[in-house]
C-alpha cells in the first residue's frame, strides 16, 4: 500500500535543508499552512527563499518565519497588508532581499513550473518598472513579457481532507495556490484537517491528485492567522 | 484654488452609483480594494453582475452576518465575504486565467495617476523608502476588456491624478477607459481626455481647471460610439 | 437574473458562420457533443476548422461532419482510430488539411488561449519532424519549441450537469478537453444531461466556471458513438 | 536467420512480467497501448503501481465486469477501464502537466525503432500514403523521468528494431533508458546498447546479430549505477 501520512508537522518537515526554495501556501490567512510554518521554524532551517503571495501578519506563521531571520529572500506580489509590520521592518534594515512579481504572473509561473513549461509570455507588466531586464516580444500586435518557471524544494500547503494517496480538496478561497505549488514543488507536504483512506474523497472532485503530494499531515483544528494576531500571539 | 473641493461635486457613494449605471447587465467584474468596492452596493434594479475576486472566487457576496462568517472565504482585500448560489471557488493560475485571458467584462480600480494616453499609476509612487506592492493590479489592466478607474479628481494636496503623463511608476500603458471622479466622468480617447458628464453644478471649466491635460468637451469614445451611444 | 439556456441544439449553434474555428471537445467518443456536432450538420455552416483530439469513428458526430464535406481543415493529435474511415479517405484524396500536434500540445496550446498566453515553451516535438519551421530554445541545457496558443469562434462540448449560469460538472474521462476548450473560445456552447438552478451545484466542485460558458443545452439522453457506430447508424 | 525467432526467448507475457520486476513500488506509471498494457497484469505480489492515462484518469484499474462499463471511462487506447479507490479525474492540461512537468515515474511505450543514442520513433513510417498521428508519445518521452520500451527484437520482415540510427521520423532524442524484447533487457547508456539480461536459452550473440548496433556485455547504466544496482 502506498501511505503517505507523515506522524506530525515536525516529522513532515524535519528534512528541509537549509538554504531550500520553499513555496509557501496562502493568500492572507485563508489557507496559509501555519502549523506547518512553526513546524519549521522550530526545525531551524535558515537562509531559505520563500515563494508566497504576501509575507504574514502579526508575529505568527509566516511573520515569525521572517522574524526569526531564517529566510533570505521572498518572492511575492503583496509584502504589505494590515498587520504586516515584520517584512517592512526586515526590508527596510536590508536584511531580507524581495522579488516583486504580479499577481497573475506570480501564480503562472508556478504553474508553469509545474506544468513543465519552462517559460512564457504575458502581457502584464509590459511597459513597466517591472519589466527592466526581461525580454519581450510582440504577438499579434501587442506587447508581452518572456517569464520563466518557479520551481521549489519544498511546497507547504493547507487542504481541508486528504486521502492517504495524497488526494486533497481545499476550503473555499484557502485553494488559492495550493493546488499550483503542490505541482512546482520536488517535496509537497499538505496540512489537512481530515484525513481519509483512498476512496474516501470522490474522484470527481479531487481538486490535487496525489501525484504532486508527498507528505500529508493531519492538523484537526488548524489556529487561525487572524485570531491570533487579534489576541497578540507570538512564535514561538 | 481646491480649499473648496471637498464640498464640491458628488460623494463616494455618488460615484459609485454613477458608475454602477455604467455597467450592462450580466457582466463580469472585478472590484478593487477601496472605493471601488462600493460600487457593489448601486447596481441598478434588474441587473445582475458577477463579481470575479482574483483569490478564487466567482459569484461573491456581500460580507457575511457577524458571526457568520469563515476566515477562509474572503476577497482580494482579505475581507470576509459569502459566495452566492451560483458560485466556484478556483485556484489562483485559473482565476488569472479568467483576468489575463479576457474573460472578465470590466475592473474597477483605484488611481495615484491617470494619463491622457490611458496610462495608470496606482502601485507606487517610486519613493525609496516604500515597500513596494503590486498585487494583481498589473494582469487586472492588462487582461480585463474595460478598466474604470473610480478615485478623487486630486490629490489630498491638489495635484491634479489626471495628468499629461504620469510620474509614478506604471501599472500599465493605455489601459483605462473611463474615469469616475466626484466632479466628472471622462473618458480616456485617442484624443486624450473627453469629457462625459459633470457632476451636478461643476462647471467644465472648474474642472479642466483641475486636471493636468487638455479635456475635450465631446468626443468619441475610445469603442467608435459616441457619448449618447453608451449604455 | 442570467440565464444562458438555449431552448435546444439547433438554437445553439444557429449563429454559426461559414468558415468559423470549432474547437469540439471530447477524448474519442469520451465527451463528444454529438448531439451538438448533428446540429451543426443540419445547420449548414462550412469550410469550417475544427480544433478536436481526433477526427471521430464511423459516419455519425464529429466522423459525420467530415464526410459531410464541411471541414477544411483539423488541428488534431489523433486523426486515426478504430472505426476511422471518414478523415483518412478525405485526406488521402487532398479533401482536408491535417494540422498534425503532440496532445500534450495541443491541450496547452488550447489552455494558454484561454489563459491569455500568447506563447510558451514545450520539450515535446524538439528533435523531431514537427519541429519544423518552428523556433528552438534551451533553457537549463534542454531544448524547447515555442508554440503559439489556439482559440476558436466556438467550442461545442459536453458536461453531466451545468446550471443556468453555465457552472459545468462533467462525467469521470468525459471531462478530457473540455473545460480548457469552455476557456479558448469566444462562444462557448455546453450540451448536458442534467440544467439545475444556481445553487445546484456545490462551489467547490464546479470545473468549469460559468465565466467560460455561454450557451448550455438539455439533452437528457445523449448518444453514445460507439452504440451507433456498433449499429450501423449514419448522420443525416 | 530469423525464421525461428517466434519459438524463440520470452513470450509477451514473459516480456511485461519482466518489466513489472524493474517498477519500484509507488511509482506513477502510464502505460502504452498494445504490449504495454500487459504490465500492468504482472505487477509483483507486495508492489502498489498507480496508473497514469493521459486522457484524464489517475489510478486506473482494469477494464469493468462485462455491463458495467462506461463509455465515457476509458483509457488512451479508448477501451473502457474502471477507477480504482484513491483515483482522481482532471482535464487534458492538467494531465500533461504532470506528464510534462516530470511526474510520472514511467511510461511504457511500443516502438518501430530504437537507436543506440535512445532515439525513439514509434509514431510513424514517413510514408507518404500514411495517416500521421502522434497521440500524446512524443510529450510522455519529452516529460516522463523513465521511458522503457516493449517491443519485439525485430520487424516482422526480421528488421532489427535496435538501431545504430533511427531512419523512421523520431518521436524524440535521447529519451529511451530500457528496452525489453523477447530475447534480452537492453540499457540504453552513454556507450550504446548494454546488455542487462538475456533471456533463457538465448546467447548474447544471438541478440548481437539482431541488434543492428554494438552490444555491450555489460556496462554503466544511464543513470551512473551499475546492472546489479538496479531495483
Amino acid at each position: 500500500m502506498i501511505d503517505k501520512r507523515a506522524p506530525g508537522p515536525a516529522a513532515a518537515v524535519a528534512d528541509v535543508p537549509d538554504g531550500a526554495t520553499i513555496m509557501i501556501g496562502g493568500f492572507g490567512e485563508a489557507g496559509s499552512p501555519i502549523e506547518l510554518i512553526h513546524a519549521l521554524i522550530d526545525q531551524g532551517a535558515r537562509d531559505l527563499t520563500i515563494i508566497s503571495n504576501n509575507t504574514g501578519s502579526g508575529e505568527v506563521g509566516l511573520a515569525a518565519l521572517l522574524k526569526a531571520e531564517r529566510v533570505a529572500k521572498v518572492i511575492c506580489s503583496f509584502p504589505r497588508t494590515a498587520n504586516s509590520t515584520v517584512f517592512p521592518e526586515l526590508y527596510r534594515r536590508g536584511r531580507i532581499r524581495l522579488e516583486l512579481v504580479p499577481q497573475g504572473t506570480l501564480a503562472e509561473r508556478i504553474r508553469a513550473g509545474g506544468a513543465g513549461i519552462p517559460a512564457f509570455f504575458t502581457p502584464a507588466a509590459a511597459g513597466t518598472l517591472l519589466a527592466e531586464g526581461k525580454e519581450s516580444r510582440s504577438f499579434d500586435g501587442k506587447e508581452y513579457l518572456l517569464e520563466r518557471w518557479l520551481r521549489a524544494d519544498y511546497a507547504l500547503i493547507k487542504g481541508r481532507c486528504a486521502d492517504t494517496l495524497g488526494n486533497v480538496v481545499y476550503n473555499k478561497t484557502a485553494r488559492n495556490f495550493g493546488p499550483i505549488m503542490a505541482m512546482a514543488a520536488k517535496t509537497t507536504i499538505v496540512q489537512v484537517a481530515s484525513l481519509v483512506p483512498p476512496g474516501g474523497l470522490d474522484p470527481e472532485v479531487v481538486v490535487t491528485p496525489g501525484i504532486f503530494v508527498d507528505r500529508v499531515v493531519e492538523v484537526a483544528h488548524p489556529q487561525h492567522e487572524s485570531e491570533l494576531v487579534a489576541s497578540g500571539a507570538t512564535y514561538p | 484654488m481646491t480649499t473648496n473641493a471637498a464640498q464640491i461635486g458628488w460623494t463616494r457613494e455618488d460615484m459609485a452609483r454613477r458608475l454602477a449605471l455604467d455597467i450592462p447587465n450580466g457582466s463580469y467584474v472585478n472590484l478593487g480594494i477601496g472605493i471601488p468596492e462600493l460600487v457593489a452596493r448601486f447596481v441598478p434594479e434588474g441587473r445582475t453582475l458577477i463579481y470575479h475576486t482574483e483569490n478564487g472566487l466567482l459569484g461573491m457576496g456581500p460580507a457575511p452576518r457577524e458571526g457568520l462568517g469563515d476566515p477562509e472565504l474572503i476577497n482580494a482585500g482579505k475581507q470576509q465575504v459569502t459566495a452566492l448560489p451560483g458560485a466556484a471557488y478556483f485556484h489562483h493560475a485559473d482565476s488569472f486565467a479568467m483576468i489575463r485571458g479576457g474573460h472578465i467584462d470590466l475592473c474597477v480600480l483605484g488611481a495615484m495617476q491617470v494619463a491622457q494616453n490611458g496610462d495608470l499609476a496606482n502601485w507606487s509612487t517610486g519613493e525609496p523608502d516604500a515597500i513596494p506592492a503590486v498585487g494583481g493590479a498589473m494582469d487586472l489592466v492588462a487582461g480585463v476588456k474595460s478598466v474604470f478607474v473610480i478615485t478623487q479628481h486630486c490629490t489630498k494636496n491638489g495635484e491634479p491624478k489626471l495628468v499629461d503623463r504620469c510620474t509614478y511608476p506604471l501599472t500599465g500603458r493605455g489601459v483605462v477607459n473611463r474615469v469616475y471622479t466626484e466632479l466628472a466622468v471622462i473618458d480616456v480617447t485617442p484624443g486624450g481626455f473627453s469629457l462625459v458628464e459633470l457632476s451636478p453644478g461643476v462647471s467644465f471649466e472648474y474642472v479642466q481647471e483641475r486636471t493636468g491635460a487638455p479635456l475635450l468637451r465631446q468626443g468619441t469614445l475610445a469603442n467608435g460610439t459616441r457619448h449618447e451611444d453608451r449604455c
